[in-house]
């Protein structure tokens, strides 16, 4: 039987959950991928730890809940404000000093941070998978001849009331305007009498503690293990390219375009290509819309 | 706290001991150990290796080998350059005559390959690559059956055991294969499919590949499969990707008669159960015995050391043995029954001791038997394997029938919500 | 300067090198001197066009991986000697080095090194996924069949085979230190707009060094394939070997000869003396040792980007002041 | 209020001005001038903090500004329209004026001063919405003034206001200074279009290689014929 | 020799060089001045090939070069130096000039000596071994002559090589430059330093926002009072009179 047979009332319906699996997913990817877009975009630095920060998110979502019962989502909390200190931290003994370094230095810098958590949590938690069960990820939701898992579906909803916040945050407060100031022009922006370095120590904790509320989220939907961040990151790159540089709601869209092209692919042609689709369509984006599909033209050289 | 700081104090120390050791001590046996302690296969390895530590210890309670104390010179083997140069460390450096490991496929090929040309015995204990034993190597050997034992095991027990209980005829059944795309499950998987095939004439729906560590979605493929409407799903899942898979089912309401599964990863882990307690029920994997498994059934020797095993794994861990440590460490008590017998790890000797072996189904650890081929790989039918199933938050031994207790449950799998 | 002493350091490694195996016989010893040399003659590949041309790739894996298939498969597959896979691997490590070349002349910076990583995915995804030519996930056992046409060596001849290959490379560098195109891919690195400016096709030599640079890569995938004896996509087309042949070269010296071959000899020795150090210490402790690689990885990029050679030449020139002013004192 | 003493500085190795010393005086309009190259730029880059200077001083209210970082004399008072605008081009014409309002001490008065630039240039609040990148080079100038206000400069360093714009915008902009300075603020201001500096100007100071040539009240260096070698070279 | 025919290039909305045309005869030096933002730099990527017109050609010895790569362009014999100098900093002020050379002379040995003796025609000499970031900015702007002249151009265009030098300075780089164009090289300079363009060149073209506003000789050009004006501003002129 032909999954691109004539449209029946259940072919009908395994189109519309492909579009409830896609929006679902691109959720998640819009987590992960919104404090990259965010660190890439002001400071223009790579950061190949991205994925390590995430997996430290997912642990910390392990250890509350299996030692003290908690709900990730009370995790959440105490989550965000503990990941923008360790992303503070993590800028004033890593980043700071490569801040102003070319590329590779950058490159080169964060993937060593890459390999050091990831043998840090090796060290100390093992290689085991973990599982983190919350009643609610057995929930499942039905609408219509659609199922919505629980845990997804707000972790979607945190994904887009996130997502919401940053791009409110960038654009109508002062210090999310300082940021985008700081990115577009260093110079400039000291010239207003803003401290750049406070922008990026800020910028980088941010990114770090939505990253690290993104691991809490995704904790129960995937297993949490010392190397569980890397399926993520190169994702998220895709998604911020996609997206545009530092456009949040760009990554968004481009979390849910990843999300369909998975998707979409995956039932059409089978799930062994999956990677195939993104990457290729990153590849092409790269070429010819390095600003991203959305992004505005040049965007992407800017402070480069 | 404390014991932190010892290793710590122990760390510090280590760090000032130069990595050479003198030759074996009198009075010891030293066997080298080659297992993934770091990478993406370390959670496995450190099984492999808890079974290893397990067995020795009960080696050296019964007389250890050859009248001497076995001991191991460790290494990590994260990829096939470094099984390889480990490899050739443990023979040189730690003067190894014997390397005991690897876990997996991508890593056994490239370390019994530099065991072999130094005439070191490499004694494999998992690694399931179809390919290992037919190298022409003359000092390598397999205890554990290979990808083609799984797969033969795995259609054995639906054309067997299945098709009846479905009322249904080995070549009406329809089947679709999903499987990670590690050596393994693709191992696993093509043997599988061969022998469904041209054996039985089962009906093969799909075939779908994937990489495990990218996984994010399983809704595309259930629903794909959904449309299929297979009797059996075969999925050899690996980690996560067996808990998306068998939850999203869920979600989708996705009816088939059963899954069927192999090995100690994905289904056949202690985590799958973890992840989705009585959620899992009905899940079959294929392993070595678990509960349920009748004891009695084996040889009087089998059933003695069978016993001691799992006590010793209980002792250890506090839980019945999982199948890493249940290929590594019988596959160790094996190496010890040779030696024993060979008195010597000289190579031909070794192999004259290995090739006179011959024990029954039930006479050791796992109810296995040994009987090696002239290629060094032990005989499919004397390592044998049980189907176990999920039954309420625990794995148990369902089939050969005869071994066990239980009784394979939930046959065709009811609606989702009536597995209770 | 005579040639003797310009090229000191190489005559020193390389000598030794050839020295060892008449001394030393202990494999484990001479398989991480292959090593060495074999990881180093990577890192000179790519250095030719990460270092010379400036065009920093993470994805060069893909060449390997790519060499390595075409060895195992001419032989596995074919039944042929891995030179004739080797001799293809090249062919098609052109091609792929022409889209890489090509992406070079579009990207920059942070794009093209994630584009490049994304090419080596594609790569992994396509070998995993063509079982019925390249058995996919399960990967290669190369079988060892003795003899050169074979290439199946002992430890000892790999060691020569590996030099020499180490040695070509180098030449390769020097070469490319001292030749027209040479010349003309520093300017290309130094400024591409000023070597523009003076009659110089600098997107067209871009292409040529990631090119070049492909091929030699692609003919060390094939020799360590038929070295090491097993082949899998899962570890040629990675990230992280990738990034160790970038590391080398940065940790050596970008841009030197001798550099890759340096960064060679300080990351191998460092990752093997860690981890047959912590090894076999126990079960828990077994990533130690990559806690302090990382931690080395990041101190020195930070503090040391110049690498070795940088930090020696800084030394030899302070030394040449201190000569210096003590005739002058004198 | 700025007192320049003896300041050479310099670019990598180039040595951009040699021993400056000028003042600027509370409430006045002075005006850089001199050609290409001659150091204005630097000289105002070194109060502004972007360049550190190796010899001589800066002295703001009688402080010396060596320990002060650029960021943090905008605090004080000081404040640099640079040369080509520099405008956050991917920012509204509302966000870069804001973005202006930064220390404590501006975004007190925030609305106010907010209403004063749109008073001053009222073609900005029609702007308002519209990203800076895409306003036209007078627009760009006004906004890029306007942002510099928003920060209630005590001294306002203009450098080039009006590089490149039509003249009938030069006027505009020197008019818009007039009322700037009349409004209390101290000008600083470089600039190449000789004859309007000078005619707004109290005073000037002409640059010649790095080095102040000359001095003096505004209305007598107009038609000075060492002006005119300074920039023609005769 | 080179001609260009109303070359008009624009930026957004911006039009940096508006219709300009263009002479230069063999073995001239002409000189191209105009306050900055005038397009003078502009013009000269136009011409070199960094930047495409949108309208009008550029003819080079005969041949249409518009939209021809810049390394094209070099070896038909323009060649270019840059406001901003562009020296390849890691590398030896000889190995700079050589790569230069280098598109002439395939040789690297060859193409050494040609480097050693066009660092010798410099006054680099003495810095031959010197890394070129080391140097400082006067010698860096000869090293930008110096390297431009090593692939033996025909035309050689030369952009602000004297601003930022002190008096000294300048003059050895007005004497190179003189001595250059006596050996035969039609030479186009920009610069600003007017006194040094009355001193050098032979015919003046002024541009002021993006369009050629006088042309002549430099007594002619300092009369003209359209450039007084340019410059100086209009009552500048009227507050002398």
């Amino acid at each position: 039987m032909d999954p691109a047979r004539p449209l029946g009332p259940a072919q009908i319906d395994a189109v519309a959950q492909l579009g409830v699996s896609t929006i679902l997913l691109g959720g998640i990817y819009a987590l992960i991928a919104v404090g990259l877009t965010l660190i890439f975009g002001i400071m223009r630095v790579v950061n190949f730890a991205h994925g390590e920060f995430l997996m430290l998110g997912m642990y910390l979502a392990f250890w509350s809940f299996t030692l003290w019962r908690v709900d990730p989502y009370f995790v959440l909390v105490v989550a965000i404000p503990l990941f923008f200190v360790v992303g503070l931290v993590t800028y004033v003994l890593v980043m700071k000093g490569v801040i102003t370094a070319s590329h590779n230095v950058q490159i080169f810098t964060t993937f060593g941070l890459s390999i050091l958590l990831q043998n840090v949590a090796l060290v100390a938690w093992s290689g085991d998978f973990r599982f983190v069960r919350p009643w609610h990820l057995s929930v499942a939701l039905r609408i219509g001849g659609t199922t919505f898992n629980l845990s997804q579906v707000v972790a979607f909803v945190i994904a887009v009331v996130l997502t919401v916040a940053l791009v409110a945050f960038m654009k109508w407060t002062h210090t999310g305007r300082v940021m985008r100031a700081t990115a577009q022009d260093r110079d400039a922006a000291t010239l207003m009498g803003i401290d750049t370095d406070r922008v990026y120590r800020l910028t980088f904790a941010i990114g770090i503690a939505a990253v690290g509320a993104a691991g809490v989220l995704v904790a129960p939907l995937y297993s949490v293990y010392p190397t569980a961040g890397l399926q993520f990151v190169l994702l998220s790159y895709v998604v911020v390219v996609l997206g545009g540089l530092g456009d949040m709601a760009g990554a968004l869209i481009g979390s849910l375009i990843v999300a369909a092209v998975e998707v979409a692919g995956s039932y059409v042609f089978g799930i062994a290509w999956k990677e195939i689709f993104y990457f290729l369509l990153f590849i092409l984006v790269l070429v010819f819309r390095p600003a991203g599909l959305f992004g505005q033209r040049g965007s992407e050289t800017l402070g480069a | 706290m404390r014991h932190r700081a010892v290793a710590f104090t122990a760390l510090a120390c280590a760090l000032f001991v130069s990595g050479t050791h003198a030759q074996t001590l009198s009075g010891e046996y030293k066997l080298g150990v080659l297992e993934p302690l770091t990478g993406p296969l370390a959670f496995e390895g450190k099984r492999h290796l808890e079974g290893l530590e397990i067995v020795r210890d009960m080696i050296n309670e019964r007389g250890g080998v050859m009248g001497k104390k076995l001991t191991f010179a460790l290494a990590d083997a994260t990829d096939p350059t470094v099984a390889a140069s480990e490899a050739n460390r443990l023979i040189t450096r730690e003067g190894v005559k014997i390397i005991v490991g690897t876990f997996s496929s991508r890593l056994c090929g490239a370390a019994s390959e530099v065991a072999a040309r130094h005439n070191v015995i490499y004694w494999e204990t998992s690694c399931v690559d179809p390919r290992f034993n037919k190298r022409g190597l003359k000092t390598v050997y397999r205890t554990e059956i290979d990808a083609t034992g799984f797969g033969w095991y795995n259609v054995e027990f639906i054309a067997k055991h299945l098709a009846p209980r479905f009322n249904l005829r080995p070549n009406q059944l329809k089947i679709a294969f999903l499987s990670e795309d590690s050596s393994y499950g693709q191992g696993v998987t093509e043997s599988a499919r061969q022998r469904a095939k041209q054996e039985f004439g089962m009906q093969e729906l799909a075939t779908d590949y994937y990489n495990f560590t990218t996984i994010n979605d399983m809704t595309p493929i259930v629903l794909k499969l959904k449309q299929l409407n297979p009797d059996i799903v075969h999925h050899i899942g690996f980690g996560n990707d067996a808990v998306l898979f068998w939850r999203q089912s869920k979600e989708q309401n996705f009816l088939f008669k059963a899954l069927v599964h192999a090995g100690a990863t994905g289904y056949g882990g202690a985590d799958f159960g973890k992840a989705l307690g009585n959620d899992a029920n009905g899940v079959f994997a294929l392993l070595e015995p678990g509960p349920g498994f009748r004891l009695e059934a084996l040889r009087p020797e089998g059933q003695k050391i069978e016993r001691d095993f799992r006590e010793a794994v209980q002792k250890r861990t506090g839980s019945y043995p999982l199948g890493g440590h249940q290929l590594a460490g019988p596959g160790l008590w094996l190496l010890k029954i040779v030696l024993d017998r060979a008195g010597t790890d000289e190579p031909d000797k070794f192999n004259a001791a290995v090739m006179s072996l011959d024990l029954p189904v039930g006479s050791t650890m796992n109810g296995w038997g040994v009987k090696f081929s002239e290629t060094g790989q032990n005989a499919n039918e004397r390592v044998q394997h049980y189907m176990l199933q999920w039954q309420n938050g625990q794995l148990v031994t369902v089939w050969p029938e005869e071994f066990t207790t239980h009784r394979a449950k939930w046959i065709p799998l009811g609606p989702w919500d009536q597995r209770k | 300067m005579t040639a003797l002493t310009r090229h000191a350091g190489a005559v020193v490694l390389f000598g030794g090198a050839a020295v060892v195996p008449l001394v030393i016989r202990d494999a484990f010893f001479l398989d991480s001197l292959v090593l060495i040399l074999l990881w180093g003659a990577l890192s000179a590949a790519w250095n030719v066009a990460g270092g010379y041309a400036g065009q920093v790739s993470i994805g060069h894996a893909s060449f390997f991986g790519i060499g390595a298939y075409a060895g195992a498969l001419m032989v596995t597959r074919f039944g042929k000697s891995p030179w004739l896979g080797m001799l293809l691997g090249v062919v098609i490590s052109i091609g792929a080095g022409l889209i890489i070349g090509f992406l070079s002349n579009r990207l920059k910076g942070p794009y093209f090194a994630l584009s490049t990583i994304a090419l080596s995915q594609v790569l992994l995804i396509a070998v995993s996924r063509w079982r019925g030519f390249t058995a996919g996930g399960e990967g290669i056992p190369v079988p060892f069949r003795p003899g050169f046409a074979t290439l199946g060596l002992g430890h000892v001849a790999w060691v020569y085979m590996a030099l020499a290959v180490a040695i070509l490379y180098y030449g390769v560098e020097v070469y490319l230190e001292h030749s027209r195109i040479g010349y003309q891919l520093a300017g290309v690195r130094e400024d591409e707009d000023a070597a523009e400016a003076l009659g110089i096709a600098t997107r067209a030599l871009k292409v040529i060094a990631v090119t070049v640079s492909a091929a030699l890569t692609s003919v060390c995938g094939t020799l360590w394939a038929q070295y090491v004896g097993f082949v899998d996509p899962a570890y040629v087309f990675s990230v992280d070997l990738s990034v160790r042949f970038a590391l080398n070269t940065i940790i050596g010296g970008i841009g030197t000869a001798l550099g890759p071959y340096l960064g060679s000899i300080l990351i191998t020795v460092l990752e093997t003396y860690l981890r047959a150090t912590f090894a076999g210490m126990k079960t828990g402790f077994t990533g130690i040792y990559l806690v302090i690689y990382g931690a080395a990885l990041i101190l020195v990029v930070r503090w040391a980007p110049e690498g070795l050679t940088g930090i020696a030449a800084r030394l030899r020139a302070r030394a040449a002041a201190g000569a210096r002013g003590a005739r002058a004192h004198a | 209020m700025l007192r320049l003493e003896g300041v050479d500085a310099f670019y990598g190795d180039l040595q951009a001005l040699f021993g400056v010393s000028f003042e600027v005086r509370d409430k006045e309009i002075v005006a850089l001038v001199g050609a290409n190259a001659a150091g204005k730029t630097t000289s105002i880059r070194v109060v502004s903090g972007l360049v550190a200077p190796r010899g001589g001083h800066v002295l703001f209210d009688g402080a010396d500004l060596a320990s002060v970082p650029a960021h943090r004399r905008v605090e004080l008072g000081i404040v640099q329209v640079p040369e080509g605008r520099r405008l956050f081009p991917f920012m509204t014409v509302r966000e870069n004026l804001l973005l202006g309002a930064h220390t404590e001490r501006a975004r007190a008065e925030k609305e106010r001063t907010l209403q004063y630039v749109l008073a001053l240039f009222p073609v900005l609040g029609e702007r308002a919405g519209q990203l800076a990148g895409s306003l036209s080079g007078g627009e760009q100038q006004m906004c890029a003034i306007g942002r510099a206000l928003m920060a209630r400069p005590r001294l306002l360093m203009l450098d080039e206001p009006t590089l490149g714009l039509a003249p009938v915008l030069v006027g505009r902009i020197f008019e818009t200074v007039r009322t700037i300075n009349a409004d209390g603020v101290t000008i600083l201001l470089v600039e190449q279009n000789v004859r309007q500096a000078l005619t707004l100007a109290h005073r000037a100071c002409v640059l010649e290689s790095g080095r102040l040539v000359l001095s003096g009240p505004a209305r007598e260096l107009l038609g000075d014929e060492r002006l005119k070698r300074a920039y023609l070279g005769l | 020799m080179l001609t260009l025919e109303g070359v008009t290039k624009r930026f957004g909305g911006l039009t940096a060089v508006r219709a300009v045309s263009l002479d230069v005869r063999e073995h001239e030096l002409v000189g191209i001045i105009g306050p900055n933002g005038a397009g003078k730099t502009t013009l000269f990527n136009v011409v070199a090939g960094y930047y495409r017109p949108e309208e009008g050609r550029v003819f080079f010895a005969g041949s249409d070069v518009t939209g021809r790569a810049p390394h094209d362009i070099c070896r038909l014999g323009l060649t270019r130096t840059f406001q901003i100098v562009k020296p390849f900093g890691n590398l030896s002020v000889v190995d700079n000039v050589m790569i230069g050379a280098l598109t002439r002379t395939p040789g690297v040995r060859a193409a050494r000596s040609d480097a050693e003796r066009v660092v010798d025609a410099c006054g680099l000499a003495p810095y031959a071994t010197a890394r070129a970031r080391a140097l400082p900015i006067a010698l860096r702007k000869r090293l930008e002559v110096a390297r431009a002249l090593a692939t033996r151009p025909r035309v050689l265009l030369l952009d602000e090589v004297m601003a930022g030098l002190n008096p000294t300075e300048l003059g050895g780089m007005v004497d190179l430059i003189r001595r250059l164009h006596a050996e035969g090289l039609t030479v186009v300079v920009i610069e600003h330093i007017m006194a040094a363009m009355m001193r050098l060149a032979q015919r003046i073209v002024v541009l002021h926002h993006g369009e050629k506003i006088a042309e002549g000789t430099p007594a002619q050009i300092v009369a003209d009072r359209r450039v007084v004006d340019a410059y100086l501003g209009e009552e500048f002129v009227l507050a002398q009179a």
